[in-house]
């Protein structure tokens, strides 16, 4: 018994960072199709920016989600509109334009910050632990937990419940009869691409504690979240939060019996595996092609 | 209401339609006909700004839309019924017709609710499958839906592209009967592409025919006689 | 409807089920070698669902197809193609980037496996079968452009070249004239009938002008269903058919 | 491919420029700076690879560095267990083996004890796993950006492999310390010219097989796949063939290599197959052009060279990254055909 607890725990406290890191990058593929491959690169935005705020401007880590999202959200904003905006009908090209974008972001950091690791200390009243059924659990890992549910909700409820969602959804279905009723899809495609960045550096800002902070951080971010992304299909948010559970639960119980490395590498082969079968996701209906 | 004038318009680089000069007056009824191929949609889409190109003048209520972009347009007061109605398919009824009320200028918002009952009255089919997918329509009720969705957006002019096109007879009755209550009680200014000649003639003021991309024959319905459609239509 | 035996083509009770909404629905259908036969119908009636699953391209939920007496049901595209069935598609597909030479270079090349394709080269025999389709269909001093810089017909044409190279059985034509200017939609019609001699063809077109040039028997589909088939002269005046598709319900009469 | 007089000056022109590069050695003698050198050619030979899968075959492989690291890892092995009894400590074993008290040599490092076995497996290893990848994406028909994603994938498995199996492979830092090439009598210093020249030779010969394939129908097909991989297919040939032929190709060219690279660096290490590399790769290909071999091979010397030359001051270094991210941006926007499409012959 004692074992599934703890396995569960650690599968939740993995998940909830794979969902938070991957939900950024699901709003932005689930409506414009954009493969975002600097998503990595904007974790990593969000865990320096926090780092700054915190190092240098001495403003706590809670204090510091908005800042961090409205600085990242407005980077977002300006590449979309300089960059992404050419490229909505080369789909494939994206992949290539926003891997350069990556490359510049951490080039700037590596410019003006400098390559040497930084570290990022948990905020001190959360800094122990607390027992959960039994369990010793840091209490870190349950706030992150809890954040990450409270993010989900946040977009779950701004998409499936405000009217700036509903005319995202509409855009998603059909960008040009959306424009057809008044909707500027445009303006869509460039508020969801600024939102997805935001929430992407409030993973990284969250996550940076419990490891460092290096200008290369990003690259082994953007495998985990494309694959919770590819797994879960594009069509729900939900899909994205099953296929979080299911990756984090799968490599959490791996990597019980063997170490993180091998984790990764298996859940990658499951899923390739997976995909061969079935390419549109675990989560989508069949639609009409 | 809404006047042409020398309008051009392009997919990439081909040229589709070509020195358009037309004008739909208030209150009128104008059909478009012609045979397939002949740029008859290229023409409703390039009042909806939805082409790769234009050139010439597009002018509505006196305001000139040809600079504007498609929702700026559809803001002006362009109701738009697509080829193929355009349905949200994952959106339920009550969905896609809230997508209507986008478009609303804000001086006629009150009366949302006002003209959600009309539009329910005038199909109240849609009523009855309220929460119903868009997806999970048959096609006379997607039309029906996307009729409605037009309406709410209280159009200066109502832009129909085919609405009875593959659709089973007695549907395409019904609609027909809505459009001529829409015109003549309602005063509602129609332009609609359609291959239904019969319709056109009994419910059109006045007519235009299209051919490779340009208009060549036109005037009050009336003037729609079977060598006309024999010359132009059937072939 | 002839019998079914000595048929080129067999479609048996065939239905194509897009989750639900069925685009082609218990159709019979039959066209015997050497024919032309031609497919009308309103938009969304599932004539090019129907050349779709002949070629492979979809996969027919109901239902078979009998090919050349050989059941060619949901096989893979290069296989049917292989048999002999040929196919145009309703947006040109042709390879951009390279030139009109190239493009038919690449359909003329009998050997299909790439172990022997990969120690092969050009063979400057071919280039006197090359310039025989070329003037064929009318691209004969285009042969060094790239395929990207041709006039809409002229990629029409180029496609019907690529798919008559490979001298199927069967070919199968979607709106060839679409987008074509009169003068080039005529000299489609004396292509086609060049290539009736030699060939079977179902040509799906909404050109009712043209169909008359060219067509034997015409078939006429609405909603996934065969509405009715016959000698052109007998569809014009079908009721049901007026109704459906040619739309003016008897406005002869008014 | 078809005029005569254009095919004879493209094989002018990639024979001129060989025998340029041949003369480097008699200007330069400065062997760090010729060590140098051969790197950037072994990118060149990489960038070539993934120019074949991507700009002639439109296989965007986002993976392509795994060939390159799989064949440097080959060369590595054999020439690790060339080197003298110092080193490998008891019975012949790696030094990193009896760090990680490994007992006894495994099987599968036994046949690398022949150098010629290591030579083949550094070709045979990427074609292999080129055919299952083929098998994965082509045979399920993904479309371009699964096979993207999941060329990528592959990569960080085999990544992720070489560095958990230390004991095996050397883990995070490889495998160092190889003994220098020698065939027979011929010994190739890595820092002299006979391995400049050795990887010169290589590359020339490879260049030519790569441009020959190209000329070739089946190279004319690739092209044709690119285009419009549905028409090909409803001509009869089978695409997934082609595709996965196409990508062994470039496994092969990878490996060949990662193992020059193996000899002139004296050591394979992850970073050969990581995500950086390969990133790297496509933007040299993208930069220079990646449908015209020679211009994804002169984009590789070009921004490699460039880095090498910056490499001593950090900030040179990043700046001139940063510029080349900005290029490769700035290439895919506005100029798909990369350098090279500036001045290609197909004219309007």
């Amino acid at each position: 018994m004692e074992f599934f607890v703890s396995q569960f725990i650690s599968s939740l406290s993995i998940t909830s960072i794979l969902l938070m890191i991957a939900l950024g990058l699901a709003i932005i593929y689930g409506t414009t199709g954009v493969i975002n491959m600097a998503h990595g690169e904007f974790v990593m935005i969000g865990a320096y920016t926090s780092w700054f705020l915190q190092t240098k401007l001495g403003i706590g880590l809670i204090a510091s989600i908005i800042p961090i999202f409205i600085i990242t959200a407005l980077m977002g904003f300006l590449i979309e509109r300089l960059i992404i905006r050419h490229l909505y009908n080369r789909l494939l090209d994206t992949i290539l334009a926003t891997w350069g974008i990556g490359v510049i972001l951490q080039q700037f950091i590596r410019l003006t910050v400098g390559s040497e690791l930084k570290y990022l200390e948990i905020p001190s009243y959360m800094a122990g632990s607390m027992s959960l059924f039994g369990q010793q659990v840091s209490i870190y890992r349950v706030f992150i937990f809890l954040f990450a549910i409270a993010i989900f909700i946040l977009a779950w409820f701004i998409i499936f419940k405000t009217k700036f969602g509903m005319k995202l959804r509409a855009v998603t279905q059909n960008k040009d009869i959306a424009s057809c009723f008044g909707v500027n899809s445009g303006a869509v495609y460039s508020a969801t691409f600024a939102f997805g960045t935001g929430i992407a550096a409030l993973a990284g800002a969250f996550i940076a504690p419990l490891k460092s902070i290096s200008p290369d951080m990003g690259t082994n971010y953007i495998i985990d979240a494309f694959m919770v992304v590819v797994l879960g299909g594009v069509e729900s948010l939900i899909g994205t939060a099953a296929s979080s559970f299911i990756i984090g639960s799968t490599s959490s119980f791996i990597a019980s019996f063997s170490n993180d490395t091998l984790a990764k590498a298996l859940v990658l082969v499951i899923i390739i595996l997976i995909l061969r079968i079935k390419p549109e996701g675990l989560f989508t209906r069949k639609i009409r092609s | 209401m809404l006047k042409l004038e020398n309008v051009a318009s392009y997919y990439g680089e081909s040229l589709a339609i070509d020195q358009i000069n037309l004008e739909v007056k208030e209150g009128n009824f104008h059909g478009i006909i012609g045979k397939n191929g002949m740029g008859k949609s290229t023409l409703l889409k390039t009042i909806m700004g939805l082409m790769d190109k234009t050139d010439g003048s597009i002018n509505l209520a006196g305001k000139d839309i040809s600079k504007l972009k498609t929702n700026d347009r559809a803001i002006e007061g362009l109701g738009y019924v697509p080829q193929g109605r355009g349905i949200m398919p994952q959106f339920t009824i009550e969905e896609n017709m809230v997508v209507g009320t986008f478009a609303r200028q804000k001086n006629n918002m009150e009366s949302v609710n006002e003209d959600f009952e009309f539009t329910l009255k005038l199909f109240p089919i849609l009523k009855k499958f309220w929460k119903r997918r868009g997806g999970d329509l048959s096609g006379g009720q997607q039309q029906q839906l996307a009729i409605a969705r037009a309406l709410l957006t209280k159009p200066k002019i109502l832009i129909l592209d085919e609405p009875t096109e593959g659709i089973q007879p007695n549907v395409v009755e019904e609609i027909e009967n809505v459009l001529i209550k829409l015109n003549k009680e309602f005063n509602l200014t129609i332009i609609i592409v359609e291959q239904n000649v019969q319709f056109i003639k009994k419910a059109a003021n006045n007519f235009s025919v299209l051919e490779r991309g340009r208009i060549i024959e036109g005037g009050i319905s009336s003037k729609i006689t079977s060598d006309l459609v024999q010359k132009y239509l059937t072939i | 409807m002839q019998n079914k035996e000595n048929n080129l083509i067999q479609l048996n009770s065939v239905e194509v089920n897009f989750d639900g909404f069925k685009a082609v629905n218990e159709f019979n259908f039959g066209v015997s070698a050497g024919e032309l036969r031609c497919l009308i119908g309103p938009n969304g009636a599932g004539k090019t669902t129907v050349l779709d699953i002949i070629c492979g391209k979809t996969k027919s939920s109901k239902g078979n197809i009998i090919f050349n007496g050989e059941d060619i049901t949901n096989k893979e595209e290069f296989i049917i193609s292989r048999k002999g069935v040929g196919r145009k598609f309703q947006i040109p597909s042709v390879f951009k980037e390279l030139t009109v030479k190239e493009n038919l270079y690449v359909a003329l090349n009998s050997s299909l496996s790439f172990f022997n394709n990969i120690i092969k080269f050009f063979n400057p025999l071919d280039q006197k079968k090359i310039d025989e389709i070329a003037e064929f269909v009318g691209l004969k001093d285009d042969l060094d452009k790239q395929a990207q810089f041709l006039s809409h017909g002229q990629t029409q044409w180029l496609e019907i070249a690529l798919v008559v190279l490979k001298d199927p059985s069967l070919i199968l034509m979607d709106e060839p004239t679409a987008g074509m200017t009169n003068y080039e939609t005529s000299q489609t019609v004396e292509l086609f009938n060049k290539l009736k001699e030699s060939h079977t063809l179902i040509v799906v077109e909404h050109d009712m002008g043209f169909v008359k040039e060219i067509s034997d028997i015409v078939s006429v589909m609405h909603e996934g269903k065969l509405l009715a088939e016959g000698k052109t002269k007998e569809i014009e005046n079908n009721e049901k058919v007026k109704e459906a598709y040619l739309g003016n319900k008897g406005i002869t009469n008014a | 491919m078809m005029k005569t007089n254009i095919f004879k000056n493209i094989f002018f022109l990639y024979g001129i420029f060989c025998f340029l590069l041949f003369l480097l050695p008699l200007l330069v003698d400065d062997p760090f700076y010729l060590n140098k050198s051969s790197t950037y050619i072994c990118f060149g030979l990489l960038a070539v690879s993934l120019s074949l899968s991507w700009g002639y075959t439109g296989i965007l492989n986002l993976g392509n560095a795994v060939f390159f690291g799989l064949g440097s890892y080959c060369m590595a092995m054999s020439l690790k267990l060339k080197t003298d009894a110092v080193h490998t400590g008891s019975g012949g074993l790696p030094d990193f083996m009896v760090w990680n008290n490994v007992t006894e040599l495994p099987w599968f490092w036994e046949p690398f004890y022949s150098l010629s076995f290591g030579i083949f497996a550094g070709i045979a290893v990427p074609v292999i796993l080129a055919v299952i990848l083929g098998y994965f994406i082509f045979g399920g028909r993904a479309s371009g950006v699964y096979v993207a994603i999941i060329t990528l994938a592959a990569m960080i498995v085999v990544y992720l492999l070489i560095m958990d199996q230390q004991a095996y492979t050397g883990g995070f830092n490889g495998i160092t310390d190889l003994s220098t090439l020698k065939f027979g009598k011929l010994e190739f210093d890595a820092y002299g010219a006979s391995a400049y020249n050795l990887i010169v030779s290589v590359m020339t010969l490879v260049l030519f097989l790569t441009l020959i394939i190209t000329k070739s129908r089946a190279g004319l097909i690739f092209q044709a796949i690119r285009d419009d991989e549905n028409r090909v297919r409803f001509l009869g040939y089978n695409v997934g063939v082609y595709k996965t032929a196409s990508l062994c190709i470039s496994a092969g060219i990878g490996g060949v290599a990662g193992m020059l690279y193996t000899i002139v660096m004296e050591f394979a290490s992850p970073t050969f197959l990581s995500v950086p590399l390969s990133l790297s790769v496509v933007i040299w290909c993208a930069v220079g052009g990646r449908q015209s071999i020679f211009g994804s091979f002169i984009g590789a010397l070009i921004i490699t060279s460039g880095q090498g030359l910056l490499s001593e001051s950090e900030t040179f270094l990043h700046t001139w990254t940063l510029i080349m991210g900005l290029i490769f941006i700035l290439s895919v926007l506005f100029l798909p055909k990369g350098l090279a499409g500036i001045f290609s012959r197909k004219k309007k």
